[in-house]
């Protein structure tokens, strides 16, 4: 039954996300004194992109986004089902591997100056949050989603934090809008992609956004099933506020101030969190 | 008058051709709080590939013309154009000038014509969204084809 | 005593290569000598095959050392002549550094001769691990033989050059097999041998140089693996593997042996702060360094460390700065990796970097660790081969080896392209073994979750320097662009698709190859904890699905192509201009600061094994 | 073996609004070579404006949707001393005035526009939202948004009546406060500086050697500006900062705002009454030479007549012609991320440099 | 900016309803031009004067044709009409499909044969 629901959820995820976008537009667009678009905007956007023919400058680029999409698919879906958050947490950054692949695979500058920064970006977010998974398969001895202990905000609370500049790189806000920043590099690692292949990349953007916020989402369990919704609700609420009102207080920055700031601050959080827990369980060096 | 085509979520592409920087700040003025044309979909993408919409601006000038003709062949099917001013509409603020072209109809199709000198912003408006009750025929035109 | 046809097997594992090394050093026709490979090769294979189902069905073979005494005599005599060649060459050379690691390594073997090697133990063990080696090294090995005999068409002493090959796949067997650590020594030696012959075939000034270099540090590490092998004789008074004591009733001095033998397997695998060798290799031709890096050389300092798995289990701080030193191998030559251009250097990197991934997870030390390690070397051979033979093709086809030049190689060559994306994907993409073992090694890192710092850093880099290889390989412009094709050979095509192959059948067969090799022998010191179940990995702390994965993959894929027809073709977008536009590429880091950071952390391993080693001794001492 | 990146910025791209190409070279992100291709803007006005006088000001007025006020005004001037005509004292506070709303336009949108090259989207939304009440101001006083066309040849054509000017006054003292704020966002917000500090430097020597104008030239040190003069009777000092950099010259705009509000609620209060404009007759004959200062600088106008309806010659010398010119002694070495602020920090106008 | 993204974040948007509502377009503005054809005496002057030659003056048939998209409002027909025939209203000129054109016609007195 369980399951069913779970894959239910899962297909589910784009209209999900799509609306939390929506908001987040409306939010960014009220933080702004306009009127904004409409709830549903991100997702008339992803229908109408997937309605579009487009083109394509060559058939791997095409290739690899769909790659992307299944692995980013799939690693929702693990994450969906309870299952192991390492996995998917893997299986997503495959994902982006794939994506940047995919900009790569065509000759055009802008792609190529927005997978460079792409990788970058990983190079930031990626030791983030697997230190950030590694930690709490460490604090509760399970990557299983559905074993982990609640609350475990209680046990790794820098760890959380220094999740949120992840999210923000993630969503592609800034000041870390970097690798697509439309007012220099036109987008860069989708500039080549259009129509139905843009729809497609940003499903999958989608789905890892999913597997991000899943993970960020897991420090908030809690045992009663109605607490834990309401609770995750608020926070990602929350979130998604904090997000918007950083995109909206800074300018863009550039990669490697990003991948100065990731690495030492985020990584440091969450590295500090472990040794501190991996000394109160009685660690040695 | 828009409500029907709320569900589209044009995406548009300006490229001056020429212009005097008229037109194109009020295509500006367009995103911006004031008349927030995110309140029908639409974003300024600057890139022809994702883009539905096409405003072009000023008089085409001869260097301008091939790469308004690349850009708008890179703009994937169904596409609209939306000559923005009178310039681009006739070239006719500059009569007489020996490097211009004419009107943006001298090079790629064109689907409305908005008026005036600079359009104001809530002509563009008026404009994008006669532009889009083309879109629909265009789409089925597409589908017959294909 | 095993059965003849098990001892015609192991024998014909050695020999047989032996004999076809032999057999072409003699003939001069390259059209002989392939005969000769080819056959070869399918000896070994099939051999392998043979054995593998013996040591499967029946469990590890051993045989006795008073039964084999002969043998050891003449092993013992051929070490001589052998240390005596390193003496000759290292005149020839002149180079005194590998002519005091000779004597060294000879006074040290007469001494150990003179005190006598008592009989009572097992010369030869062939378990899972030995099996599994030995796999590796006569499949892929004889695989890239193959693949050698098109690639030195144009090259000279093609008889040379095979014997060197075929005499480095019959060392890497004799080693594997070996109980005795004085026949494990030879065998190490004799690598070293061929190792400095292979690489410098070519006989130009760099590949001279390149090749005593590699002598030189090899050379040290076969002093190191002497010296310990006579402290053994010393503390525990056996030169049998399964007869030292186990590492947790070790304690002070005893520990020193251990340590030598481990910095002789840092100097084979090119760890930190011995990677220099490695990388000057790079000047062998191609099958060398696909030998090199995937099939043998490298793999036997690691199988040295996996074979002592069971004396260094529980030592503390000894196996922890083991897995220290692979961690920092790991990170620094993945950084290093991202900064290259040239493909066989991130490459080499990348081996070095993979192999100190095997390392760390031997310092790890728990059940999960070992069996990703194992996992690991099994799977970075297969796609390590794979990618140095494309390697080899570009370089034949388009006359470099830059990752720059392989741009579009996608239309040029689309099989090398093909087979490029496979090695990368079995590297870093799910669901291929590298990538299970990225995700087993990631469970068993939060058993010390201090390293996950280091791992998670290397392996981000690692997703970077693939990334932009793959990017480089698939870029071209319009799909209509007219690019020359280039045809590929058919023994390329062969070597290349046979090691997909494998590499595909490894992967799906994951479950099998856990239970039947890997288990069994993480089983000497820990419980398995990783088991196949239902077709998902299943290990204490998560599942990794992968025949899950790969099967959504499958239709998720599928499903959406169906959809689709292709969009029209369109040119790249360059802001409405038509003119010239240029891809570049990024290294992110200067070179000045690249060699900043090799150096910094040579430094520091230096002294990290120093501190080991004087750590052992001081505390010996004092107690 | 590094190869590096081509890549042609524009004619077609985002933070451009007109059609300008940079050819980047690039070496990973840095620039290691750019070159600056003109000419997609080239309408060939000087040539068509050499027609009929009386509609040269229709024409003139649109070498530029920014700065028309002050083409139009620039000519009118050159006219007027061809007729040797004297324009009525409150013909010239109305140009006055209608001049630094149109400064005041232009800097709001180089601000917003250099807000929106560094990816700092809410202000350049704000800045525009200021700006907007500053387009319906204008467009009631001169019945356009953009082009004013109200100058003639001897005057202006529309008056500023009293209600209009106080509504002016409270427009302007609304603007005044918010822009404040905007301005310290601009002066202080941590990731702008690291955006624009050091960031495209034009020493001085530089800005002599390439003879930048307006705000490119006041950024490094040089006190230019034309308005000393032409303002005499409003006090007027211009605003001047040394570091030339992206930073500088934002300062510049952000300065010069409030000085320009500043000056308009001074040229309201000494409004003179009288007519609007003197009638000219006939047809113009010989040479004249204005300057005058436009947001980005001073734009020469040089006009020959030979006593027929049309003109022989006009020669515009605009500022952005210098300032674009100077953009390849700024980019060279800096990072592509950098390339779209330094570039709109010089605000750079192609309209009017190509014509 | 935080107190600025609050506060907008609190009052109402700045955006207007347009084209929901009527637009605010200032009683100032210089929108189209209108012939009176009632009062015009077809001296063609405003033709000549155009500067865009948006305005065609047809005096044997007593058509007055103006291109809209030609024509930039700048009033100055207006200035020199002799006969005011001509006003300017605020309200501006809407898009089209095609390129519109205006026409008026003048009551021709019938000239016999
Ligand atoms: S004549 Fe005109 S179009 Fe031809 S090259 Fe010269 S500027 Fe360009
Ligand atoms: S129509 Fe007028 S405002 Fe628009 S670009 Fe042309 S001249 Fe400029
Ligand atoms: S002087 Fe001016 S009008 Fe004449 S050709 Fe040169 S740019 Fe054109
Ligand atoms: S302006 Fe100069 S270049 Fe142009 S036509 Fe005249 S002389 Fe030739
Ligand atoms: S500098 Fe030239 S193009 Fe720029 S605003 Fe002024 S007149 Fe217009
Ligand atoms: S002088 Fe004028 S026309 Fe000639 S290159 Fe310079 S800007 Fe272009
Ligand atoms: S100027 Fe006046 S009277 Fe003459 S044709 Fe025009 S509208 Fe008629
Ligand atoms: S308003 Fe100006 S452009 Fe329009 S018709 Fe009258 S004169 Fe011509």
């Amino acid at each position: 039954m369980e399951l069913i629901i779970s894959i239910f959820l899962w297909a589910l995820i784009p209209l999900i996300v799509g609306v939390m976008l929506g908001l987040d537009r409306i939010v960014t667009a009220r933080m702004q004194g306009r009127k904004g678009p409409s709830v549903l905007q991100s997702i008339r956007d992803l229908l109408k992109l997937l309605g579009k023919k487009g083109s394509m400058v060559n058939r791997s680029q095409v290739a690899f986004v769909y790659l992307a999409l299944a692995l980013q698919a799939i690693a929702a879906f693990i994450l969906i089902i309870g299952s192991d958050i390492l996995t998917a947490f893997l299986l997503s950054g495959a994902g982006s591997f794939m994506m940047v692949v995919a900009a790569l695979s065509v000759r055009s500058p802008y792609s190529h100056l927005g997978a460079h920064r792409e990788l970058v970006q990983i190079m930031a977010t990626e030791p983030v949050v697997m230190l950030v998974v590694l930690s709490m398969g460490y604090a509760s001895g399970s990557f299983i989603s559905s074993n982990l202990e609640g609350a475990l905000v209680l046990t790794l609370p820098l760890a959380v934090i220094a999740m949120v500049p992840t999210l923000l790189i993630r969503l592609e806000k800034s000041p870390f809008d970097i690798a697509t920043a439309h007012s220099e590099i036109v987008s860069g690692p989708y500039v080549e992609l259009s129509g139905r292949t843009l729809g497609i990349s940003k499903l999958a953007h989608w789905y890892e956004l999913v597997v991000m916020f899943g993970i960020f989402l897991l420090f908030f369990s809690m045992s009663d099933p109605i607490l834990d919704v309401v609770v995750k609700v608020i926070v990602l609420v929350t979130v998604v506020f904090a997000i918007a009102l950083i995109d909206n207080s800074t300018a863009r920055l550039t990669r490697w101030r990003m991948l100065r700031f990731s690495l030492t601050y985020c990584l440091g959080a969450v590295m500090l969190n472990l040794v501190i827990l991996y000394l109160i369980n009685g660690g040695v060096f | 008058m828009a409500t029907r085509n709320d569900e589209l979520s044009p995406w548009i592409l300006h490229f001056d051709t020429g212009s005097c920087n008229g037109c194109d700040i009020e295509i500006w003025s367009l995103l911006t709080p004031r008349y927030d044309i995110e309140r029908f979909g639409m974003i300024n993408k600057g890139n022809p590939k994702h883009a539905d919409i096409l405003l072009v601006t000023g008089p085409v000038t001869k260097k301008c013309a091939t790469r308004l003709k690349t850009l708008y062949d890179m703009m994937p099917d169904p596409k609209l154009v939306v000559a923005c001013g009178d310039c681009a509409s006739t070239g006719a603020p500059f009569v007489g000038c020996y490097n211009v072209c004419g009107g943006v109809d001298s090079v790629i199709p064109v689907d409305v014509y908005v008026p005036g000198c600079a359009c104001r912003p809530e002509v563009l408006i008026d404009g994008v969204v006669m532009a889009l009750q083309k879109w629909n025929e265009k789409r089925t035109m597409e589908e017959v084809k294909a | 005593m095993a059965d003849t046809l098990t001892t015609l097997l192991v024998v014909l594992l050695v020999v047989a290569p032996l004999i076809g090394g032999l057999g072409s050093l003699a003939i001069f026709k390259l059209s002989a000598i392939r005969k000769i490979v080819i056959s070869t090769a399918v000896v070994l294979i099939t051999s392998v095959l043979g054995l593998s189902y013996l040591v499967l069905s029946n469990g590890a073979i051993d045989y006795n050392a008073s039964d084999l005494s002969s043998i050891s005599i003449i092993i013992t005599l051929l070490d001589l002549v052998l240390i005596f060649a390193f003496i000759c060459l290292a005149y020839k050379q002149k180079s005194i550094l590998a002519a005091l690691f000779a004597f060294l390594q000879l006074s040290a073997l007469v001494f150990i001769e003179i005190g006598g090697v008592g009989e009572h133990g097992m010369v030869i063990h062939i378990d899972q691990l030995s099996l599994m080696m030995a796999f590796i090294t006569s499949v892929i090995g004889s695989i890239i033989c193959v693949y050698g005999l098109r690639y030195m068409e144009h090259y000279e002493k093609h008889g040379r050059f095979f014997a060197a090959m075929l005499l480095f796949l019959a060392a890497m067997n004799g080693a594997v097999f070996s109980n005795s650590l004085l026949w494990l020594f030879f065998f190490w030696e004799l690598t070293t041998l061929c190792s400095y012959l292979l690489i410098g075939h070519t006989e130009t000034e760099q590949a001279k140089r390149s090749a005593i270099t590699a002598a030189e540090y090899t050379l040290g590490g076969g002093v190191a693996l002497i010296f310990g092998i006579g402290l053994s004789m010393f503390y525990f008074d056996t030169v049998f593997i399964d007869q030292i004591p186990l590492g947790s009733s070790l304690a002070g001095l005893e520990l020193l042996p251990l340590a030598l033998m481990a910095v002789a397997a840092f100097t084979k695998s090119a760890q930190l702060p011995f990677q220099k060798w490695l990388l000057g290799a790079m000047v062998a031709p191609t099958p060398v360094s696909a030998l090199l890096h995937s099939a043998t050389m490298v793999n036997l300092g690691v199988y040295l460390l996996l074979r002592l798995i069971p004396n260094l289990h529980g030592t503390g701080f000894l196996i922890t700065t083991i897995g220290m030193v692979g961690l920092i191998s790991f990170l620094v030559t993945a950084v290093l990796a991202m900064t290259q251009s040239n493909a066989k250097r991130v490459l080499a990197y990348s081996t070095i970097s993979n192999l100190g991934l095997i390392i760390a997870c031997i310092g790890l030390d728990t059940s999960l660790a070992l069996t990703a390690a194992m996992l690991l070397l099994l799977f970075h051979a297969i796609s390590k081969a794979l990618l140095f033979m494309s390697v080899g093709v570009v370089k034949e086809e388009t006359g470099s080896e830059d990752i720059d030049a392989m741009e579009g190689l996608r239309a040029k060559l689309p099989l090398i392209a093909a087979a490029i994306l496979i090695g990368i994907s079995m590297m870093v993409l799910p669901p291929f073994g590298m990538f299970a073992s990225k995700w087993l090694l990631s469970e068993a890192v939060t058993s010390l979750p201090i390293l996950a710092l280091f791992l998670v850093l290397g392996f981000g880099a690692t997703l970077v320097y693939y990334a932009k290889w793959l990017g480089q390989v698939f870029t071209r412009g319009k799909e209509t662009e007219v690019i020359e094709k280039h045809h590929t050979d058919r023994v390329y095509a062969f070597a290349l698709i046979a090691t997909a192959v494998i590499g595909f059948m490894a992967t799906a067969g994951i479950g099998p190859i856990l239970d039947g090799l890997i288990n069994p022998y993480v089983s000497n010191v820990f419980d398995p904890t990783l088991s196949v179940r239902s077709l998902d990995l299943v290990s204490s702390l998560g599942v990794f699905p992968i025949m899950m994965v790969i099967m959504l993959a499958i239709i998720i894929v599928a499903l959406v192509v169906r959809s689709t027809k292709l969009p029209p073709v369109m040119d790249v977008y360059a802001c409405g201009e038509s003119s010239e536009v240029r891809t570049g590429t990024f290294y992110y880091w200067s070179e000045e600061r690249v060699a900043h950071l090799s150096q910094a952390s040579n430094i520091g391993m230096y002294a990290l094994l120093f501190g080991l080693l004087s750590v052992i001794v001081v505390l010996g001492v004092v107690a | 073996m590094t190869k590096t990146t081509l890549i042609p910025v524009g004619p077609q791209h985002p933070v451009f609004l007109e059609p300008l190409n940079i050819s980047l070279k690039l070496k990973e992100e840095t620039v290691v070579g750019a070159e600056i291709n003109y000419g997609f803007n080239h309408r060939g006005l000087e040539k068509a404006m050499a027609a009929d006088f009386r509609r040269t000001i229709y024409m003139c007025e649109r070498i530029c949707g920014i700065c028309s006020f002050y083409h139009s005004t620039a000519y009118c001037q050159s006219m007027e001393s061809l007729f040797k005509v004297e324009v009525p004292e409150r013909a010239r506070f109305i140009r006055l005035v209608m001049m630094e709303c149109q400064r005041l336009t232009s800097h709001t949108l180089a601000l917003g526009h250099t807000a929106e090259a560094m990816g700092y989207e809410s202000l350049f939304m704000q800045l525009f939202r200021e700006r907007e009440a500053l387009m319906r101001l204008v467009n009631d006083i001169s019945g356009n948004r953009v082009h004013y066309s109200i100058n003639t040849i001897g005057g202006v054509r529309r008056d500023i009546p009293m209600e209009k000017q106080k509504e002016m006054l409270s427009v302007l003292d609304g603007l005044e406060t918010r822009f404040a704020k905007l301005a310290k966002v601009f002066k202080d917000d941590r990731t702008i500086k690291e955006r624009t500090i050091g960031k495209g430097v034009l020493t001085k020597e530089m800005a002599k050697k390439y003879c930048v104008v307006g705000p490119v030239a006041r950024a490094s040190g040089i006190p230019e500006d034309i308005r000393t003069s032409y303002c005499r009777d409003l006090d007027f000092q211009p605003i001047v900062r040394d570091e030339g950099d992206s930073y500088a010259r934002s300062m510049v705009r952000v300065d010069e705002t409030f000085q320009s509000i500043q000056l308009i609620r001074k040229a309201l209060t000494m409004l003179p009454e009288g007519p609007l404009e003197v009638p000219v007759k006939g047809n113009p004959s010989g040479e004249a030479f204005i300057r005058l200062e436009a947001p980005r600088g001073e734009v020469i106008y040089y006009v020959k007549a030979k006593g027929t309806v049309d003109l022989e010659r006009i020669k515009v010398k605009t500022p952005a012609f210098v300032n674009v010119a100077a953009l390849s002694a700024m980019v060279p070495g800096c990072e592509m991320p950098d390339i779209p602020v330094i570039t709109v920090s010089v605000d750079p106008c192609i309209c009017c440099t190509e014509r | 900016m935080l107190s600025t993204v609050f506060r907008n974040l609190v009052s109402k948007p700045d955006t207007v309803k347009y084209p929901y509502a009527a637009a605010d377009i200032p009683s100032g503005n210089r929108g189209r031009v209108e012939w009176n054809m009632d009062a015009c005496i077809l001296c063609g002057l405003c033709e000549k004067r155009c500067p865009t030659l948006a305005v065609k003056v047809d005096k044997r048939s007593g058509e007055i044709t103006v291109q809209v998209p030609r024509c930039i409002a700048c009033g100055v027909c207006i200035d020199v009409c002799s006969k005011d025939a001509i006003t300017m209203t605020p309200e501006y000129s809407k898009p089209c499909y095609g390129k519109e054109v205006r026409s008026y016609q003048k009551e021709m007195k019938t000239v016999s044969e």
